[in-house]
């Protein structure tokens, strides 16, 4: 029975394998050590910068004028602006993101749906200078015709326009989950004698939901994100308040403010912005984290 | 029996139905009403002279040659580091890396680093490249700043299409004797291609029309010439027309529009190119 | 592949006409063009020193670049030896002398033109007829955060309306100068004001806002002049013109818009004149500061001023004439003068001596 | 084609104790007649004049090569064909008389009285078992305040599931077995109380012992409503129909008695697909 | 067969399948008893019931096999499941054929009432006894599947034959010697043959039990074990 | 069957089934053929060579049994195939018994091989002609399931029955003339009796050939249709 | 028990041309020999002791409930379940008395000489015909230049494909039929000539036709390699190989030939198993 079998035995693996595998692992560890990076940076000037500033102060304290006479170190006011500008982004993006993902996965044939969804993405693509000229210079003025009182800088145009562009994130996570509800969960609902309507909002958004949530909570992570909108159109004023009318300053829009003057390293300035962007990263970290969970639920879900 | 006539119009699903109709088109609309709004504003100013001049501090002589040379240039530059190792990356943590807790952590960090906002990454590049390595603002500081801002797009990208590649083809080739990268190479990289290159052509496209982390790594606001190398001085479209924006003067308002006019164009391309390399994919798929 | 997709994209909406000769005419040859040359610095300064540049490519193709940090980034920059050319708009202060002097930088100070600090409101702002420095002081000085945040708190007579505030950022030698001026300590003010490095900012706050006020370089104003409306400032000092004064070349040259009238600078850095192309664009622009700086908005030096500045770089002298830094009020003629006489600073106290 | 079902059903020789041929039949049941029944999917006509008559109260399987219109027929019979993109449907389906092709007829009425059950087990996610029972009442508004524990109870039962989930009500529905989730979206659908049970492949997705017990649960609701079952396993359908309809390429080929149906054939069509003839 | 099957309607219809089958030998036993109890007593309406009998097996032979087709169609049985189905589609046939030949018997009884009683009847009776016994034990060793039952049956085949040879050759013995007998004599020796046939079929069923439990074959079994060895191309 | 099976090797399975049963049928019918000539020329090595051939069908029967098992333990056989595949499993029992029968004639043939000839053969002969005929219509309609054929192969039974009455007679006649003939005589009367059995079951066979072709149990006729409007409980 | 197998294979009473028992051996095939066969994924052992002989040249089916470890067994023979991730092995597969699991073993040589082809017919879609055929020698760097077309040639053949796609070699792998798919995945795995193919489920994703195609495909095949292939349907186990091993919670419970083991098996726990006693 012994015909000549080919011997199965190799001396060594082939040493192309052995450089390639290495190669890669190296190209796979840039973003271990990116997210290294990021933290070490922003660790390190933040940590220099509360030697100098009391935690408490920068917790406690109501006001952020680290670089005028009067130094506070309160980030609140610019915390306030984030959430107010996100906030109002956020208004507009979900309930639009919401009906136009239904629209797009329940009432739309997939010839339509084929066009609509990149159509509705490039809102997404559009650069954001552009958006922070289009709400500077378009929709303050019109907003300006409806409330005179309202400033040349405000939190709500740059919240109107940053919603539109955060409206194709929430519409397309939101399409995405909600499309991967079984076909069968709707036409078991409708074999049941339930309407359409109600279909949608008793069974598939149910279903959905934690693609759902996961799709606004990334969209708001993007929108407290945001720079150049708000550091065009918003105003760069910090101050603690919910008035969408008057010019905030966001965290983003702070950092960018201060590195177009170029500061100096070392400077408390300098410390100021990497603080500002510590605190941005880890408010945008938790969230992205949330909304990483919960689309991967709805991923085990369905 | 019962009855199985229908008792009323449901008004509810008609609203409903308006509701979601009106939650597409009125986006779309303001899409479609932006870019009117832009280009009737800027296109007067759109001549083959606006894209080849050089900036002047008059509105009407000034053109955006040296920003466009330099968001061409930092674009390549960018896509030239970003996607040899997103790629790299990406096949490594789907095709070698063993998918045990490690994988896990990867996996969220690589989701994060996407959600990460970009003025952080500028303040990355501003303190790895800009200062610690001593790059200064040059095109090589902002295209290795641009490229950890994308590559975690370019790798997501490139990991879910690497995905679809069914784990029955990998294990085809292996149990045909294949060894793991020949396996990669000939069966994992040219179906996973088309999802590479709509990921990379959309990390462009973002590439393209960012603006906060060169503000912060420091592209140039005036320019009077082209790149001529990875440590040359640059500027961007993005830069130039925020600083046109940034401007009290109105005509430098009109030549924001016009760039404004570009940059779409430009971006509006590379998505449409990315959409079309996605649906031949999914056709392809099918 | 990329590159291409970008050009045909790009190229869709353009005729593909020939590159035609524009401005930047010998662009095309950047291969003769030397090293780059880095401007940075004052914003203030940033209209002028662009059409220094501008003008200069036209007639030597070159490879400048101008940025504006503000004055006191722009500093930090020349003092470390990244850049060739520092605009500023207030003297180099002690402190960035001595930085200088650590690193070896030495520099010849030139001063280009004249600014004046425009205070600005709103056209629709029916109330405010002129302001004395001291209510600019009551506006603006730290103690005011929070507190002075009413029209009538400045004056009783005025609208008990809220009073918003514009003005530059804080690495700008413009906020340098109008907190020394008026506050009477530099680099002291509120912080509570829409403050930015963006002029537009500050110029579309105050054109759209009745209840603001603001304040910015000359030329800002100039430029849109039609949407704002200036306010003469009344120093309260009899010798500087009596009441209030506005802003203009005259009372610039006349040296009666006080305290808000300022010199704007350049430092050169002697090692970079070392370089043909810099010492080319440094004497091109010397020559053409005047010219220009009225185009842009600023005042130009009168012609015997002129003539002294040119003299002194010509003469490379090095060192700054205002060793003990900004000094509200000096004026530059005098500081030509006393230099003139010997007794400048900087080249004998810091800075190392150039022959 | 409906005188030779009666008539042989009654003719056999065999006693109609015998458990081969035992399934109870509800003579009194909801009948379905579809006549002349076209069904397209925009262009492509997927059903070609259907005439059949499915016995009230009895089990109709139907069975047929792959996408032979199988699915689409059930479909038309409670109007969920025309949800599809641009579904359409000619010819008339009565049921007991009553054409449900109407303009006044409202689907989603009809619906209620013509149950269906899928393919996959597909409880809804979000509810737990008790909720699922009563989602279709609840959904409609029609869950009288009192009413809602007994009808779970019934339902379940009816469904041969009360036993085994008695105790866990609360829980979510997608923590039972595939089989138990397949008796319960039969539960579900009992619930809204319907005349007739359309089950398009019931049991493709479950392994053999479930699909056993999905099976004896045909056998025990056979009777109580008229249930039309998709099947492309003839055992199958063998084992739990009383009639068999044949479908190919869109046209019904033979609705016969299953018994006959499956060891003598009428038509040769019949015979060549039940005998492995396809090429 | 002590785990059931999942599918108890399967269950079901397979131990309705055997109990059919049992309630079909019954009746041909029935049938059996009944035409030799007619013989002895010459009893022509008894013969003539037994012959009614017949339609009643004959049906089912007919519904059984039906019932094995649907069964092999729906169930797709297999191993020992397969074996008895299949085992049911031959033994219909067999326990037909004890009906049938107990009609044999019913209708020589017929011809032999026209004539004057030939001889006593009860050895003939002891014989029918003996082949009834059997054939019971047979159908038994069926209902339970009973190896053991089974083999004595084809033990005791002997028995029967012993017993039609003594018969037989008593017959023939008495044709022989009164000419006017050998008609009459023709048709008891025609009717020992046919109990001697029930006895072979009941061998057939016992055969066929020992095939379903064990999946072993044992019929022909002398000479399958002769040729296995020789005939292997 | 003009469509084939799309599984070719089922296609095969099954035709090879259906050859080797005609070819076990044929072989008892040359049992049947060398038996009776054996009888008509007192051939006793003919008659020892029936004996012979009789091993082999009944191997014939054991492994075509195992085939339809297997077959329908692979195939699931549905409609005619099923029907195809149980007739066999019934038919190879017939077959058997043709093949007994003929050795039942051939060991008659023994017995009166010993004996002086009680009379000539020729029209015993002449009936197993007629059966042999009758029987090889049978197996030649089950080869090409020709339902014409197998209905008059079950019309013709009757000629087999006359002939057998006739035979029967015409011995009767002859041993009650001469008692010494009477041994014999019932030999000569079992041998005529076993050809009509063997007509029997080529009946049996052209009833299965139309249950296989057209679905139809013909069997019992005349009772079925008698008794089904009665007795529907 | 190898024993029993081959004696029974010779003993049985049928006569060996017969098309029943027909399938083709090839005696001197290349054996395989599982010795105490233990796999695991990570705590969970899902082989345990597995040892049994696979003839040379023979088609070995492998049947048994879902997740019984058919799968992993078969992969165990050409190391494919090492790839799994906390995946483990112990024991000893002897491939001609070779052992693979010997530290000096190459896997990638070992998977040249043991093929497999999987449930879903899977070619490469990026390639055409001629270059899926090709794939295995070609990532494996041995496609002599001249030789492509023979080889090309020689391996459709063998798949029973030739005929169909001579014409259309340049097409793409994925324009093909399923059935003719997975003929080109063992056209594929034929042309890096192995001597044992493994087959897990490959008919499960046809329809009956194509199914049929591939059984016919492994009739011709067997005798030339040596076939195991897994199957969950008896039926098939039984139409293709010559012996049929019953797997049960990972162990092996009766090794015997097919035609024995589906009509008279001798564990009561395959009996069970075949005749559907499973609850
Ligand atoms: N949404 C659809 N759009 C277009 N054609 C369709 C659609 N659904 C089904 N078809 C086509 O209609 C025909 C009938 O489909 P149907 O689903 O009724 O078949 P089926 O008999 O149920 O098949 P299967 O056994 O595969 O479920 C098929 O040819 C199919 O391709
Ligand atoms: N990657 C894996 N990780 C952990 N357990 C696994 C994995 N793959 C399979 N198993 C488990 O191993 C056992 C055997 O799996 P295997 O796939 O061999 O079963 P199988 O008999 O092939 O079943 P099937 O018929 O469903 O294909 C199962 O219990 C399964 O749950
Ligand atoms: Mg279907
Ligand atoms: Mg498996
Ligand atoms: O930018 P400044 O001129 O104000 O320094």
């Amino acid at each position: 029975m012994e015909h000549d079998a080919p011997s199965l035995s190799r001396v060594q693996r082939p040493l192309a394998e052995v450089v390639i595998e290495a190669l890669l692992r190296l190209a796979a560890m840039v973003s271990v050590v990116t997210t290294a990076a990021i933290v070490l940076t922003l660790g390190l000037e933040s940590a220099a910068f509360f030697s100098e500033v009391a935690p408490a102060d920068f917790l406690f304290d109501t006001e952020w004028t680290p670089l005028f006479a009067q130094q506070h170190f309160g980030i609140w006011p610019l915390v306030c602006g984030t959430l107010l500008t996100s906030f109002i982004a956020m208004m507009v993006a979900v309930p639009f993101g919401l009906l136009a993902a239904i629209q797009m996965s329940e009432f739309s044939s997939p010839r339509v749906r084929f066009w609509l969804k990149p159509s509705v993405e490039v809102l997404a693509g559009v650069p954001t200078v552009v958006y922070g000229y289009v709400a500077l210079i378009f929709v303050t003025p019109v907003l300006q015709q409806v409330m005179p009182s309202i400033g040349a800088f405000n939190a709500l145009a740059p919240g109107l326009v940053m919603g539109l562009m955060i409206m194709p994130t929430v519409a397309s996570l939101s399409e995405d989950a909600i499309r991967a509800v079984p076909v069968s969960l709707r036409e078991a609902s409708l074999g049941l004698g339930v309407g359409r309507v109600s279909t949608i909002v008793r069974v598939v958004l149910p279903s959905a939901f934690s693609g759902i949530a996961a799709s606004v909570i990334l969209g708001t992570s993007r929108a407290v994100g945001e720079t150049m909108i708000v550091a065009i159109a918003a105003g760069q004023q910090p101050r603690l308040t919910l008035d969408p009318t008057v010019p905030i300053a966001t965290m983003t829009a702070f950092i960018v403010q201060v590195s177009m003057g170029d500061t100096p390293q070392g400077t408390l300035e300098y410390k100021s912005i990497y603080v500002v962007g510590a605190a941005l990263f880890v408010m945008t970290f938790v969230m992205n984290w949330v909304s990483y969970k919960l689309s991967r639920r709805y991923r085990r879900l369905t | 029996m019962i009855a199985m006539r229908r008792r009323s119009v449901p008004v509810g699903e008609i609203v409903f139905r308006a509701l979601c109709l009106g939650a597409v088109v009125v986006p779309l609309v303001a899409l479609v009403a932006l870019l009117v709004a832009v280009i009737a504003e800027g296109v007067g100013r759109l001549d083959a002279d606006f894209v080849m001049r050089f900036p002047s501090r008059i509105a009407s002589a000034a053109g955006i040659l040296p920003a466009l040379a330099g968001s061409i240039a930092l674009v390549l530059l960018t896509m030239l580091i970003a996607v040899p190792v997103a790629v790299g990356s990406a096949l490594y943590l789907e095709e070698y890396g063993n998918r045990g807790r490690f994988a896990g952590v990867i996996e969220v960090n690589i989701t994060n680093l996407a959600g990460v906002p970009s003025v952080i990454y500028g303040l990355l590049g501003l303190e790895i490249f800009v200062r610690f390595l001593a790059l200064r603002q040059s095109l090589i500081a902002g295209a290795l700043t641009l490229s950890l801002l994308v590559m975690p797009v370019i790798i997501t990208a490139s990991r879910e299409s690497i995905r679809t590649v069914p784990n029955a083809l990998r294990e085809a080739a292996l149990g045909m004797g294949a060894t793991r990268w020949s396996m990669v190479r000939g069966v994992v990289l040219p179906m996973a291609a088309p999802g590479m290159i709509t990921g990379s052509i959309l990390a462009l496209s973002r590439a393209f029309g960012e603006s906060a982390p060169l503000i912060i790594v420091g592209a140039a606001t005036f320019i009077t010439f082209l790149p001529n190398g990875v440590m040359s001085s640059y500027s961007t479209l993005p830069i130039q027309i925020f600083n046109w924006v940034s401007r009290p003067h109105e005509a430098f308002q009109t030549n924001a529009a016009a760039g404004i006019v570009v940059l779409l164009a430009a971006v509006l391309c590379l998505n449409a190119v990315a959409v079309l390399v996605r649906h031949r994919l999914q056709r392809r798929r099918n | 592949l990329a590159s291409v997709l970008l050009v045909a994209c790009g190229g869709r909406g353009e005729p593909a006409a020939p590159a035609q000769q524009g401005s930047g005419s010998g662009a095309a040859t950047p291969a003769v063009l030397g090293a780059e040359i880095r401007m940075d610095g004052s914003s203030t300064l940033l209209p002028l020193s662009e059409a220094v540049a501008e003008e200069f490519q036209k007639q030597r193709p070159s490879r400048v670049t101008v940025r504006a940090s503000g004055t006191g980034g722009g500093f930090q920059k020349f003092c470390s030896g990244e850049i060739d050319i520092a605009g500023a708009s207030r003297p180099i202060r002690p402190a960035e002398l001595k930085a200088c002097a650590d690193k070896g930088v030495a520099f010849i100070e030139v001063a280009a033109a004249y600014d004046a600090l425009s205070v600005v409101v709103n056209p629709q702002n029916s109330w405010v007829d002129f302001l004395t420095v001291a209510e600019l002081k009551r506006m603006w000085e730290p103690d005011a955060q929070k507190r002075v945040t009413k029209w009538s708190q400045v004056r009783s007579s005025w609208p008990d309306e809220e009073i918003r505030l514009f003005g530059a950022g804080v690495d700008s030698g413009t906020y340098d100068y109008f907190t020394k001026a008026v506050v009477g300590t530099e680099h002291a003010s509120r912080g509570d004001y829409t403050s930015s490095e963006d002029d537009n900012v500050l110029v579309q706050g105050v054109t759209t806002d009745k209840l603001a006020l603001g304040f910015f370089g000359y030329s800002y104003f100039a430029e849109n002049a039609g949407k704002l409306r200036v306010v003469p400032i009344d120093d309260g000092i009899a010798e500087n013109g009596p009441g209030p004064v506005s802003p203009s070349a005259a009372t610039v040259l006349a040296g009666t818009y006080q305290p808000l009238a300022r010199p704007l600078f350049v430092y050169v850095s002697v090692a970079s004149l070392a370089r043909p192309e810099v010492k080319a664009l440094v004497g091109f622009y010397v020559a053409n500061a005047a010219r220009l700086s009225k185009e842009v908005g600023f005042i130009p030096l009168a012609a015997k001023t002129s003539a002294a500045v040119q003299a002194r770089f010509a003469g490379g002298k090095t060192g700054t004439l205002f060793a003990d830094g900004s000094a509200v009020g000096v004026k530059l003629d005098d500081a030509l003068r006393l230099a003139e006489a010997g007794q400048t600073a900087g080249s004998g106290s810091g800075a190392p001596s150039v022959k | 084609m409906e005188s030779e079902q009666e008539q042989e059903a009654g003719a056999l020789g065999m006693a109609s104790g015998s458990v081969l041929r035992g399934l109870p039949t509800g003579a009194d049941g909801t009948s379905i007649e579809a006549l002349g029944l076209n069904a397209y999917y925009g262009q492509k006509q997927v059903l070609r004049e259907v005439s059949m008559k499915i016995r009230g109260g009895c089990v109709t399987a139907v069975i047929g090569p792959s996408g032979c219109g199988k699915s689409t027929f059930i479909r038309c019979l409670n109007r969920m064909h025309e949800l599809g993109a641009g579904a359409r449907v000619t010819g008339r389906v009565a049921l007991d008389g009553q054409d449900i092709y109407a303009p006044t007829v409202d689907p989603a009425l009809l619906r209620r009285r013509v149950g269906m059950v899928f393919q996959e087990p597909n409880p809804f996610p979000t509810m737990n078992i008790r909720d699922n029972v009563l989602s279709g009442l609840a959904m409609t508004g029609r869950l009288a305040a009192g009413q809602a524990d007994e009808i779970v109870e019934r339902s379940l039962r009816a469904a041969a599931l009360w036993e085994e989930v008695r105790d866990k009500l609360k829980e979510p529905g997608l923590g039972l077995s595939g089989g138990q989730q397949q008796r319960l979206c039969i539960a579900r659908a009992l619930a809204v109380e319907p005349d007739v049970l359309l089950m398009d492949e019931p049991c493709s997705a479950l392994d053999p012992i479930a699909t056993a017990r999905i099976e004896e649960l045909i056998h025990t609701l056979a009777g109580k409503f008229t249930i039309v079952i998709v099947t492309h396993n003839m055992q199958q359908a063998a084992r739990v129909s009383h009639d068999t309809a044949f479908f190919l390429g869109g046209a019904l080929v033979e609705l016969a008695p299953t018994n006959r149906l499956f060891t003598s054939p009428r038509d040769s069509r019949t015979e060549d697909y039940i005998t492995g003839k396809f090429g | 067969m002590q785990r059931r099957h999942t599918d108890s309607a399967f269950e079901a219809e397979l131990s309705e399948l055997c109990e059919r089958l049992v309630l079909m030998a019954e009746r041909a036993a029935v049938m059996v008893e009944t035409s030799v109890s007619a013989l002895v007593a010459r009893d022509t309406v008894q013969a003539r019931q037994t012959l009614a009998l017949d339609a009643r097996v004959n049906r089912d032979e007919l519904e059984l096999d039906e019932m094995c087709l649907l069964l092999l169609a729906k169930r797709q049985p297999m191993a020992s499941d397969l074996r008895l189905i299949a085992v049911v589609l031959k033994l219909v046939t067999d326990i037909e054929r004890i009906a049938d030949l107990a009609k044999n018997v019913a209708e020589r009884v017929l011809d032999l009432n026209a004539e004057p009683p030939v001889r006593e009847m009860e050895d003939v009776a002891q014989m029918c006894a003996l082949v009834l016994e059997i054939y019971r034990e047979s159908i038994a060793a069926f209902a339970t599947l009973d190896v053991v039952k089974a083999r004595t049956v084809i033990e005791r085949d002997d028995e029967i034959d012993a017993a039609y040879h003594t018969l037989f050759r008593s017959m023939l013995l008495q044709m022989v010697s009164d000419t006017a007998t050998v008609e009459r004599g023709i048709h008891v020796q025609s009717v020992v043959k046919y109990l001697e046939r029930i006895g072979d079929h009941a061998t057939n069923l016992a055969e066929h039990v020992i095939f379903v439990a064990e999946g072993l074959d044992v019929r022909h079994r002398g000479l399958a074990s002769q040729e296995g060895g020789s005939d292997g191309q």
